[in-house]
């Protein structure tokens, strides 16, 4: 029975890493219509920041993240500005094909430039501890909580800017109808900036964030999260926030089951399963509403 | 624009030009007058070929974007391989059912996930060509993660090269046909099409399982000519490989598909040492390509006596595609 | 006989009727049009006879059979073309490649001969391009046939679709804002056009259009929708005169 | 212009001729001379290495110990007064790329390969060498059929290695558990995506369950996975006293820290894929404790090859050598030893002088080669003891 708990305490851990890099993957999505390949990897980006701002200048986790969410916000600008917006008039696979592309260049010109050696962050990085319940049967880290805490802060944030801030508004306009919004008046332009710099700022601090838990980074380790948390966002309905979240929970639940009760070997496969299920048959995810093709 | 008639004049000179093509290079594997390296890069050309080709198909002409292209090559690979490895069939034998095998994958695949439309397609492929991959690295009989061992090798440059014909022949001929029409006004315009009569998700399913039976050949070719197959040869990065060839070449262009598989394999091999470098540049180069020529280097222009003729400024010849601005 | 019935046709999208409760005949050979103000759910009906959309509830009934939630190339099939208010022709490709697709439910080879090249694909093949270009030479298209489809001017983009529409060989032919965007003197010429071919080819034709003169010179019958509802019909004099087609154009003012 | 239909199909069974002729035609081959080369020429060996790609820190420090070793051999005056020239390519630790780095330096005239390192790497690659009649010597591959046809028994003609075997080091380590440990119950989690974690495991359990060991539990994962709670979980509730963890460090240390935080505090036991200066950054120093493994060497050795070897080492690249250091060393010096020996370049030549090696001195030990190419060499067994590695034991086979 304890080990059932544990399981669902490791699935919640997982997912909160999920649902953090699931977040800014949906709110690009919702607003452009743009899977961007490319967020794993500025999560990747993200994570590198955190490390050398760690190990070379030597400062906290909390200013390191500062630092990789800003770093990563304009890196998402200058990739929107350069990849994404002479695209914006093509068709959804030229844009697809572009992401890829800024997606491998991602991964390749980090190894290029910083070998594909992995590296860790100095022991210490972070105070752990862990809290233990019956008997030890149960185990709890900060690490986890830290994880799940910022999870949730930066959904309800995220929630905040897009419902409440006048940036948020012009998002939600420019996600209903992009030439109706500049038709009112909207700098459509502006507003696409910054939801790319939001977004990739969530995924740098989710990158310093899965960095820390993990204690490894290497140039490749955006690929694999990228494309689980883009599964919880489809999960829980792609463009819809707190569906993220859920979807992260849901696809972390799920993996620690699967690995817990079945055989680890087949977790990514169970993954990709899912989202195949779920494209198929409820596309618009669990949270979403259906809506018919405009003919 | 298809040929009313069969054209003997053009049949004899591409029969010829196969002919001697064929010749030369059989002359110089027999005598060894090329050495294995650039064996081993003329080989990876053939099967580059199968692959952007059979992708053009899907991709190009058809309009999904698949990005399981890896996953109908293992399956034809692991196929090919226990055939003629595990059960003693012979090399034809095992290509065929390599063949088949991903084609009747392409089909299971393409049944449901069609549906779907644009990105979602592309994501429901890449999480196909992931299970894939992950199935038969849990599968001991197949050798798991380090893969299938001690496949003899039975690619000659004949069943290369007459893989590679029988592909851009059969692919082509496809095309220029009222069923290849059919394909290319689903990916022109998926509504106009259905509402022309033409049943949209059989022929996104016959470009599937068409495309994927080609790359099951191409599969079954690779396994027997580089000795061993691992589960991790035939992940996404080699589904992005043959999607840079289709989108560099010309997107609905099989000689487009075919200059960029030559292309890219020599460049590929050119910058053996450095991987990185490989890669920073094909990424670049995609996104470029999207960005200024989304339509790919050839369009969907095809190379053709036709071509020729309007070279020469045949009057006769007929006014080819203009192409799209 | 009906040509085509609809049946208490119902459509929503996210709890907001686009159609309600919609019945309509139309007879052989008759030439219908269906107006209404913008959002009133004319396209919505179109998309639910040619089966774009499944309707929520109700029926269509096409030469006595029941079309209802059948795909739309099926229903291609037993006789219905349509034309789009945006165009949607297949800009990529010849103008005669265009009209050759509409042929294809119909296409004389299997795909093995195609393959092979065998001589039931040439025969078939110079079929299909005779056929096509008679269309063509109808629509007076002929000398346009190997430019792309996104390069004609508007007007011959509207031809065109019509062409292609017509090519599937249908008895039921609908159209929709055939004249948008068109001056006086090609409506003109289009009002002339839809009559020949009525005439020329046994149709039945069901248009929306937003052009009044052209509809009341052309239509025999006309169905008025408003949110959703059919709310008026009669011929062009009888619903010049209705009072709840008058109000639901101009609004309160009447009432 | 007419064309005769009968002289287009006349071509076309030509051409199908031609190419059943070509068939036959394939099949004789002809030998290509190889004129042999001026004495004064440098002796060309071709390193054939993982450089990037998943086991890249392997490749590297292999490589760098090989060149170390070249570099020495040339300051020494050469081999039978030639200078080696080493060719280093990277085969991206994928197989197909190794097959085909391989046949890039045979078309460079090496006289004898080095590498690749993984068994999987090497198993595409031997097929270039034997055609070419190349010896290739892998430095690391440990699994079986490296040098053995699994399914005849019999011994590659052309490959041959430095490193022990799997089985050796796998039983070696059950044994160790079983009567200094004193485990009763062992769990098993293994990197499943490599024969090396596989053979490593087999080993284990075999010799494990002939000491009366039970295994209680047998899990898997895979090259770059970085959670394994739930699986460490599931192994927790089976209460183990010892965990083998057959794998590579970038995972093992992650599943050393994540056992640690779960409250898994029995014994962790490794391979030779443990050892890296990597290990202790990603686990820490703490998690360690407690856990051992096997290896081909230690740098704590106080042997004064070793201590030699360590220094000139650390001079050299500034960091302490490893396991894969060691014996891309001792193959290199393999290599140029057999060269001497055979007194020739030619290929056939330096494999007979390999195969004939006996009491070979190197830093991973004192060997020969087996009938089946393969060391007879001793394995040390290393205890983690706050981030330092311990030498418990040296054991012979």
């Amino acid at each position: 029975m304890y080990e059932f708990f544990q399981q669902m305490l490791n699935g919640v851990s997982l997912g909160s890493i999920y649902a953090l890099i699931a977040l800014g993957y949906t709110m690009v999505y919702g607003i452009i219509n743009l899977i961007n390949f490319a967020h794993g990897d500025i999560m990747m980006v993200g994570a590198y920041v955190g490390f050398f701002s760690i190990a070379i200048l030597g400062v906290g986790v909390v200013p390191a993240m500062v630092f990789a969410m800003l770093a990563c916000a304009l890196l998402g600008v200058v990739i929107e500005k350069l990849a994404y917006k002479p695209l914006r008039n093509s068709t959804r696979i030229a844009a697809l094909i572009t992401a890829i592309g800024v997606s491998l260049f991602l991964e390749y010109a980090t190894i290029w430039l910083l070998t594909p050696q992995q590296r860790s962050f100095p022991i210490g990085t972070f105070p752990e501890k862990n809290y233990y319940f019956f008997d030890q049967q149960l185990v709890l880290t900060n690490k986890d909580l830290f994880v799940l805490v910022a999870a949730v802060a930066l959904m309800v944030l995220l929630q905040y800017i897009v419902k409440h801030t006048r940036i948020g508004k012009s998002m939600r306009a420019v996600s209903q109808d992009m030439e109706a919004a500049m038709l009112m008046g909207i700098n459509v332009d502006k507003t696409i900036s910054y939801t790319f710099a939001i977004g990739s700022a969530l995924a740098a601090a989710a990158g310093v964030m899965v960095g820390v838990y993990y204690n490894t980074i290497d140039p490749l380790m955006g690929i694999i999260p990228g494309l689980k948390a883009f599964v919880a966002a489809v999960i829980g309905g792609i463009g819809i926030i707190p569906g993220a979240m859920m979807g992260g929970f849901v696809m972390g639940i799920l993996e620690a089951l699967v690995s817990g009760y079945g055989s680890s070997l087949y977790r990514d496969a169970v993954a990709f399963a899912v989202l195949i299920l779920i494209l198929l048959f409820k596309p618009t995810g669990i949270f979403g509403k259906d809506t018919g093709e405009k003919v | 624009m298809v040929t009313k008639k069969l054209n003997w004049t053009h049949l004899t000179i591409s029969t010829v030009t196969l002919a001697v093509i064929f010749t030369v290079f059989q002359y110089l594997i027999a005598r060894q007058l090329i050495d294995v390296y650039y064996q081993i890069n003329l080989f990876m050309l053939g099967i580059n070929i199968i692959l952007a080709v059979s992708l053009n198909l899907i991709n190009g002409f058809t309009g999904q974007l698949s990005l399981g292209h890896a996953g109908f090559m293992s399956v034809g690979a692991y196929t090919a391989a226990v055939m003629t490895t595990k059960l003693g069939y012979s090399f034809a034998i095992g290509i065929g059912a390599g063949c088949l095998a991903a084609a009747l994958m392409g089909l299971l695949i393409g049944i449901p996930t069609l549906r779907l439309k644009g990105d979602y397609l592309a994501i429901a492929t890449l999480g196909f060509g992931e299970i894939v991959r992950v199935v038969f690295l849990n599968i001991e009989y197949v050798g798991g993660a380090s893969g299938l061992i001690g496949i003899p090798q039975l690619t000659t440059w004949t069943w290369l090269f007459v893989s590679v014909v029988v592909t851009v022949v059969v692919i082509q001929n496809i095309v220029n046909s009222s069923y290849g029409r059919a394909c290319i006004s689903v990916r022109e315009n998926e509504v106009a099409a259905e509402l022309m009569g033409v049943n949209t998700t059989k022929y996104k399913v016959l470009a599937f399982t068409v495309g994927a039976l080609f790359a099951g050949l191409a599969g079954g070719l690779y396994a027997h000519y580089f000795f061993i197959i691992q589960p991790g040869t035939f992940g996404f990065f080699r589904s992005f490989d043959i999607l840079v060839m289709v989108v560099l070449g010309g997107l609905g262009s099989t000689t487009g598909a075919i200059v960029a598989a030559a292309f890219l394999t020599v460049l590929s091999a050119g910058l053996q040492s450095f991987p990185e470098v490989r890669m920073v540049l094909y990424s670049v180069v995609l996104i470029i390509t999207m960005i200024y020529r989304p339509q790919g280097l050839m369009g969907n222009k095809e190379l053709s006596f036709r071509t020729f003729q309007r070279i020469r400024g045949d009057k006769n010849g007929p006014v080819v595609n203009r192409e799209p601005v | 006989m009906a040509r085509l019935s609809t049946v208490n046709l119902c459509k929503s999208f996210g709890g907001l009727s686009a159609v309600l409760d919609f019945s309509m005949e139309i007879g052989d050979g008759e030439l219908i049009g269906l107006i209404g103000p913008n959002g009133a759910g004319k396209t919505t009906v179109f998309n639910l006879i040619t089966g774009v959309y499944r309707p929520d509830s109700g029926s269509i009934i096409f030469n006595g059979q029941n079309i209802t939630g059948k795909k739309p190339y099926y229903i291609c099939k037993q006789g219905i073309a349509r034309t789009f208010q945006n165009i949607r022709l297949f800009n990529g490709l010849s103008v005669i490649d265009n009209l050759k697709i509409s042929f294809h439910k119909d296409v004389p080879y299997q795909l093995v001969s195609a393959i092979l090249r065998l001589p039931s694909f040439y025969r078939g093949e110079s079929w299909i391009e005779e056929r096509a270009i008679q269309y063509l030479e109808i629509m007076n298209l002929a000398d346009k046939r190997e430019e792309l489809a996104s390069s004609l001017p508007y007007g011959e983009q509207r031809r065109l679709e019509i062409a292609r529409a017509l090519a599937t060989n249908p008895s039921l032919l609908i159209l929709d804002e055939p004249a948008a965007g068109m001056n006086p003197l090609e409506t003109q010429e289009l009002t002339n056009l839809i009559r020949k071919l009525k005439d020329n080819f046994n149709l039945t034709i069901l248009l929306i259009e937003h052009d009044m003169a052209l509809v009341m010179e052309l239509c025999e019958r006309i169905y008025v929708l408003d949110y959703g509802r059919a709310i008026a019909q009669g011929t062009p004099e009888e619903i010049r005169n209705n009072p709840r087609v008058i109000e639901a154009y101009l609004g309160e003012e009447v009432g | 212009m007419k064309i005769n239909k009968k002289l287009v199909l006349l071509l076309m069974v030509a051409f199908l001729v031609s190419i059943v002729a070509g068939c036959g035609g394939a099949a004789t081959k002809t030998e290509t001379e190889k004129t042999p080369a001026p004495a004064k020429e440098p002796i060309k060996i071709g390193l054939n290495v993982e450089l990037s790609g998943g086991v890249a820190s392997y490749g590297t420090n292999c490589r760098n110990g090989i060149v170390m070793a070249f570099d020495e051999i040339n300051k020494a005056g050469g081999v039978n007064g030639r200078k080696i020239e080493y060719i280093v390519m990277d085969c991206k630790s994928d197989a197909a790329e190794a097959t085909n780095v391989a046949a890039r330096l045979v078309q460079k005239q090496v006289v004898a390969l080095i590498g690749p390192l993984v068994t999987g790497s090497v198993l595409g690659a031997t097929p270039i060498a034997t055609q070419n009649k190349i010896p290739l010597v892998a430095p690391a591959a440990t699994a079986l059929p490296a040098t053995v046809d699994e399914e005849t028994g019999k011994t590659k003609e052309f490959v041959f290695r430095t490193c022990f075997l799997d089985p050796f080091q796998g039983g070696l380590m059950g044994n160790y558990a079983a009567d200094t440990l004193k485990a009763k119950k062992a769990a098993i989690l293994m990197d499943t995506s490599t024969d090396y974690a596989k053979g490593l495991a087999q080993a284990f359990k075999e010799s494990f369950t002939k000491k009366g060991g039970t295994i209680v539990a047998e899990e898997g994962f895979v090259k770059g996975d970085k959670d394994f709670k739930s699986t460490l979980t599931k192994i927790k509730n089976k209460a183990p006293d010892v965990v083998y963890v057959p794998g590579y460090y970038n995972e093992t240390g992650l599943i050393a820290k994540q056992a640690r935080e779960l409250g898994i505090t029995v014994p962790l036991l490794g391979g030779d894929g443990w050892d890296s200066a990597d290990l202790v950054n990603i686990a820490g120093a703490k998690a360690l404790n407690h856990t051992f493994f096997t290896n081909h060497y230690s740098p704590q050795d106080n042997d004064p090859k070793v201590v030699k070897f360590v220094q000139a080492y650390k001079a050299a690249y500034k960091t302490t050598p490893d396991a894969f250091a060691a014996l891309g060393y001792d193959s290199a010096y393999l290599v140029a030893d057999a060269i001497k020996r055979a007194g020739s370049t030619d290929g056939v030549k330096i494999k007979d002088a390999l195969a004939a090696t006996t009491n070979f001195t190197g830093v991973t030990g004192t060997f020969s080669m087996d009938q089946y190419h393969n060391p007879v060499k001793s394995a040390v067994l290393i205890e983690m003891v706050d981030g330092k590695q311990v030498v418990r034991t040296k054991i012979k086979p």
